[in-house]
């Protein structure tokens, strides 16, 4: 099996729809002539033709707006948003349109498309190159959110995501797309090829979408991560030696209750960990689930670490980044109570 | 250079002003010339501050854009007209009963729905507002079933899920209604170059309220229009009001909608909304160049919206005094009636009959829908629905939440 | 002191405001000549004059974003969305630049405007009159989000939030502008007028931001609400009987933590209800931080009480409304565990 | 009407066509007259398919808009338009020793800002993109103070929060830069509306890039501009390229970006933005129909991107071989220049004195920054800063999560 990084992934995850599904259309700003500002696309308009793979003008709205209207006429638009930080222009046409055009017209009209953006910080991005806004999109019924964190899981979720009827949001951390950065920045850059994640099948596969996995076993405690974080709760989970089971979510909704629940069952603890700020993150939602389901389970509250309550600043980047050393003591303090 | 100090222009509604149209911009009928459907946008930038109309005031059809429609065309015109008149006095007598929560009339602006649906081919698809119900009436779509919608009944196929009047009929070319202003504007621009991508020969065609033009997606709708040429119809419908705000509100004091086209390279008509034939011939110009894959084209169809905003509104308490009364263009429906007459092809005997006979059919309709029972008593759709169609496939939580719901 | 509805109650704050403070300006859809469709701002153009109180273009990011501009400036906007549910096209200026202006510029400019909004259903508004946005500004960093419950509340809460230097959302539940609605649609309609809490003095008054009230003492159960479910929350108290707290939040960020969790501290149960949807609700976030902060008072599962995961329907409102029935259900069930 | 296969019309970029430069809709210079400030609108819309030019190939000033800078004003002109270019030399070379994330250079755009800001007065505030920093330049803001941002140091007024080259400075009449595109445009509106609410006398200028006009907030802009006529002048940067992208991609295929403007019923130029006399000729008329209460402005300013778009970018894997030798509009710098040499004010030997002095300038101002740090070492922000300014006042639950972090 090839080694890929999550880039390489993702583009043959879109070149493998693109082959078997002449409704599979991709674009966005840079992705055509260029390849995308992160080589996401590269090749793709050479391949299939500059009707099937374009560059768009710089407007958010506007590109899922067409992409709606492309859906309904019975394509698979693939958009994608440069930046999970400029969603925001497009976010009425996510929210009231996409999300709710098959529900508005009881099943007339559906809007069956991907909108693929990079998300996340430790790329001295700044706040306008680093945020994580999933939590606003986890609030909008109608949308499936997803989150991959390795290449394999990327190809197939990505997949399974334009195969899908529903509109999927598809974020892609981009400080792992070239390695299983684990929060250690002052560590040696690690490729993708040392991990066995990385080891990603040809042609086409799924990973289907509202499967969490556990990512290591443990007795001790539940840690829930996605994205970036999974690596990272691996590295605090080493430097500590406490002996946690980490779950990488993959899909945020619809949600895999059952593997956290069971988790957390067995652990009785559980510590939650995102990039995204912390107030209305989608770690609330995860802690109100767990203690929901879970009440009698729990030793201690539930902990969340999380980015702080603040844009993602530039030179504080990696105070602001919740890291295996953030990460390490929140497990020691849930271990202690 | 002096430095006296600023002030801030605030516009008023603009009939106000001493009774100046100027900013009408009109033009006798037949005034217009009608250039070929290939012209290229920069000869025809003067059509932005000119008006295509084919009526003149004694009802002849005048001018090189008349003779697009035979009498029979008019007359079931003129009878799609009618028909959405009845049929909106009726839904909006129907929300004074407490039938329902709300209902929308286009009365004044009916010629340019009905027209426009007359240009176009069955697969096409309109985008619509909340004001083009005359898209599927001209159809002869069954108004039973828009009535049923109206009603939120158990026959209503948008399971009362949506406001009133806010249709969705595929096999009508009519999307679903969103109650967001101009979001769909830009959706029928990325139908159309769906339809363009795979080789396709049906249009799209876009609608809008002039008030709405400031919204966002306008601009986006033209700008990927302009970029990638798509077989779409841009329509304005300039009614000069957007609930309260008169349509300088919305830019139109210093220029009209129409030019709105030529900042993004579109060729762009503007036409007499209330002139059946005008409408027809305009809408056909601009289905030809689409179909033609010679690209987008925006109309502003100029009207007057005679009606409240909603069953919510009151226009009295915002319309300067006189501003209906002084409206310069008529009523659609006497025009096309006058014309009609004008040629020997109609009478103001058949014309009561027809009304009647409208009314009749409206009624029974009515009484049909009813028997499916109304938002306030009756049937409807069952709670349980409501968690349908949220996805595709219902995820688990929303099972659960079915379950907790005891629907 | 007169009894004023909420509608009344918004009006005079926005009168005492702009005759106190001249940089107070009013704008948007409909407001100026006609008032606005719900009346809050009928006669403050004749009054004030056109360039103080302003009917604006449909253009809901336009509004916000000249109001940042104005802000900059140095005058105090106070804008208006005419319903909450049209507030995504200005969601990119109240995200990215009134939020962040303060922080990215590190103090050079500030964007302190008020955003008003109708939000909430309950008035057969269906899935594009009936949102109850907030939990899509409580995730953000720099903006406060503010709800009053009635009409003395609304007008106190209102100076303090034109005040503020900050970014504030204020959401009007539009189905109390008229009368305190408890959620028996099935019963007369009552007044504000028969309600204390119309008791709205007169001339400048501030209610603190960042302050919770309660509104009913109580020992077995804390019932966690703000706008108009502190209305329904009551109604469910009294027709099954339990002896709970309510707390009505009034602003959801900052939180006043301290009122919640020494009422949780006491009964040692919780129940939190919204409208909005209930996946990453702001109830999501109560939840989190009051397990975390009273976890070993807990007796049992904190439960939500929410609107469904669905956009809001027409015809079956008051089954997705989350009514008296449905918190009472809520409250016996809690008390049974 | 045919029925044949549509299909979508995807651009290309347009230099590529075979040396045909028409889209460029180039004029002679002194060819375009200029027009009493308080022109109307209707009467300059052709002004958007020509192109202001005051230098002409000779290194002469002709026509009706030259004349508005004195020799003086020029030499300082000149070296503004050098310093900011050794200033992004030196940056983009900082960033490469990565002592800073990132940087964003305006080679061969100096004249706009640098033209732009004379034209100005104290009070007056601009809202630039990131390729601006002419406007500062021009003023002699000091340049430490830039660095110190760019290398997010102890010394950066922005506290490391921003990414480099996204300065602030009131006092200057430059707003805070965001990231995110398009959004600024808007709010000049609105700072502009304030000022005339105010009956203040200052101006404010919005600045975009041709790609960016794409976005919503352009169209928000000129719709709140065109119904308030506030005192704005609304440039936007026509640099042919938006990262990889040529202008073709956002419309520039059809029409002029200038041409946007009539849609709105806003006055438009177009500019040789290359040509320093042209820049500051055109740039005072707007900024005086602004301060006249004649309202806003819209001008394309025409240039070229010689730069890479960042120093992330690597332009020769999507620009056309070619496209920048084949560029017509020459350099800035040295169009100034050659002028100042044709009216005897300046000397090739004076130019390469002038160029040592300020590339002495920068490294000089260059250590000192990095004394004060860079990104990568040496001092810089506390992290504890990060909480602050979120709110003016710290909230508890900010207060507590610095507890938690320990800072
Ligand atoms: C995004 C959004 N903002 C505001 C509204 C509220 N609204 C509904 S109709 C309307 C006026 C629209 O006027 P116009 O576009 O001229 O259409 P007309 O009603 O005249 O047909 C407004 C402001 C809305 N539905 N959506
Ligand atoms: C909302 C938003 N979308 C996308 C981007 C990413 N982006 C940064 S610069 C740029 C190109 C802008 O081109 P243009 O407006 O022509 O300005 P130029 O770089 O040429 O000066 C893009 C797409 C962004 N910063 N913000
Ligand atoms: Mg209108
Ligand atoms: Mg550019």
């Amino acid at each position: 099996m090839p080694r890929w990084t999550m880039i390489e992934a993702i583009r043959d995850a879109l070149n493998v729809m693109m082959a078997r599904d002449d409704r599979v259309v991709v674009f966005g700003q840079d992705v055509g002539r260029f390849g995308g500002v992160f080589r996401c696309t590269d090749g793709l308009q050479g391949k299939y033709g500059a009707s099937r793979c374009f560059d768009t003008p710089i407007s958010e709205s506007g590109i899922v707006g067409v992409a709606v209207g492309m859906g309904a006429y019975g394509l698979r638009p693939v958009a994608e948003i440069q930046f999970a930080d400029y969603m925001y222009p497009a976010y009425d046409q996510i929210v009231s349109e996409a999300a709710r055009l098959r529900f508005r017209s009881a099943g007339d009209f559906s809007a069956p498309l991907v909108v693929r953006m990079p998300c996340g910080g430790g790329i001295f991005g700044a706040q306008t190159h680093s945020q994580s806004p999933e939590a606003l999109f986890t609030h909008v019924a109608g949308l499936k959110t997803v989150i991959p964190s390795n290449p394999h899981d990327a190809k197939g979720l990505l997949i399974a995501a334009i195969e899908d009827d529903d509109p999927v949001i598809f974020l892609e951390p981009k400080r792992i797309y070239n390695g299983p950065f684990d929060g250690h920045h002052d560590r040696p850059v690690v490729p993708w090829s040392t991990h066995e994640l990385s080891e990603t099948p040809e042609g086409y596969y799924m990973v289907p979408l509202g499967e969490a996995v556990v990512r290591r076993e443990g007795a001790d405690v539940t840690i829930l991560a996605y994205g970036t974080m999974v690596h990272v709760a691996e590295a605090a989970c080493q430097s500590v030696g406490i002996d946690a089971e980490i779950i990488d979510l993959r899909t945020l909704v619809p949600l895999d209750l059952e593997t956290v629940v069971r988790s957390v069952g067995k652990t009785g603890r559980c510590v939650i960990v995102h990039e995204a700020t912390r107030t209305s993150g989608f770690g609330a939602e995860l802690a109100a689930q767990v203690q929901e389901h879970c009440f009698y389970h729990l030793e201690t509250a539930i902990v969340r670490v999380t980015g702080w309550d603040t844009p993602y600043p530039h030179a504080q980047e990696w105070d602001y980044y919740p890291g295996p050393d953030r990460v390490g003591r929140a497990l020691t303090r849930v271990m202690e109570t | 250079m002096t430095s006296s100090p600023l002030t801030l222009h605030i516009p008023v509604p603009l009939p106000c002003r001493d009774g100046d149209f100027s900013h009408l911009h009109l033009s006798d009928a037949g005034g217009v010339d009608r250039p070929p459907v290939d012209v290229r946008e920069d000869k025809i930038r003067g059509f932005a501050f000119q008006l295509i109309r084919v009526l003149d005031d004694e009802g002849r059809a005048v001018g090189s854009w008349s003779g697009t429609c035979s009498v029979e065309q008019l007359r079931s015109g003129l009878r799609a007209m009618l028909k959405t008149r009845a049929y909106d006095v009726r839904m909006a007598m129907m929300q004074r009963q407490r039938k329902t929560s709300f209902y929308m009339q286009c009365t004044g602006e009916e010629a340019i729905a009905c027209a426009f649906q007359a240009a176009l081919k069955p697969g096409d698809m309109n985008f619509p507002t909340y004001r083009q119900q005359g898209l599927l009436i001209a159809q002869d779509w069954p108004v039973v079933d828009m009535m049923c919608q109206v009603l939120s009944n158990e026959r209503d196929r948008m399971k009362g899920r949506q406001l009133p009047v806010f249709y969705s009929a595929p096999e009508a070319g009519f999307f679903s209604i969103s109650g967001n202003l101009a979001t769909q504007y830009v959706q029928a621009v990325g139908w159309a170059m769906a339809s363009a991508m795979r080789g396709d020969t049906r249009v799209a065609a876009a609608w809008i309220g002039e008030g709405s033009t400031a919204e966002n997606d306008f601009h986006a709708a033209l700008v990927f229009a302009s970029v990638y040429r798509p077989p779409v119809i841009l329509n304005v419908v300039n009614n000069q009001w957007a609930i309260s705000t008169n349509q300088s509100v919305a830019g139109g004091e210093w220029t009209t909608f129409a030019a709105r086209a030529h900042g993004y390279g579109i060729p762009a008509l503007r036409v007499d909304g209330n002139d059946y034939l005008a409408v027809h011939a305009a809408a056909l110009w601009a289905v030809e160049r689409a179909r033609r894959n010679l690209g987008p084209t925006l109309i502003e169809w100029v009207t007057y919206r005679m009606a409240p905003h909603s069953t919510s509104d009151d226009p009295s308490k915002y319309r300067p005094q006189g501003d209906q009364s002084s409206w310069l263009l008529g009523d659609p429906i006497e025009r096309l009636k006058d014309h009609l007459i004008a040629i020997g092809a109609w009478s103001e005997e058949r014309h009561i009959q027809l009304k009647v006979e409208l009314d009749e059919e409206i009624s029974t309709a009515a009484r049909e829908a009813q028997g499916f029972g109304t938002l306030m008593e009756g049937a409807k759709c069952s709670p349980a629905s409501m968690f349908e169609d949220v996805y595709k496939v219902m995820p688990r939580h929303l099972r659960e939440q079915r379950q907790e719901s005891g629907f």
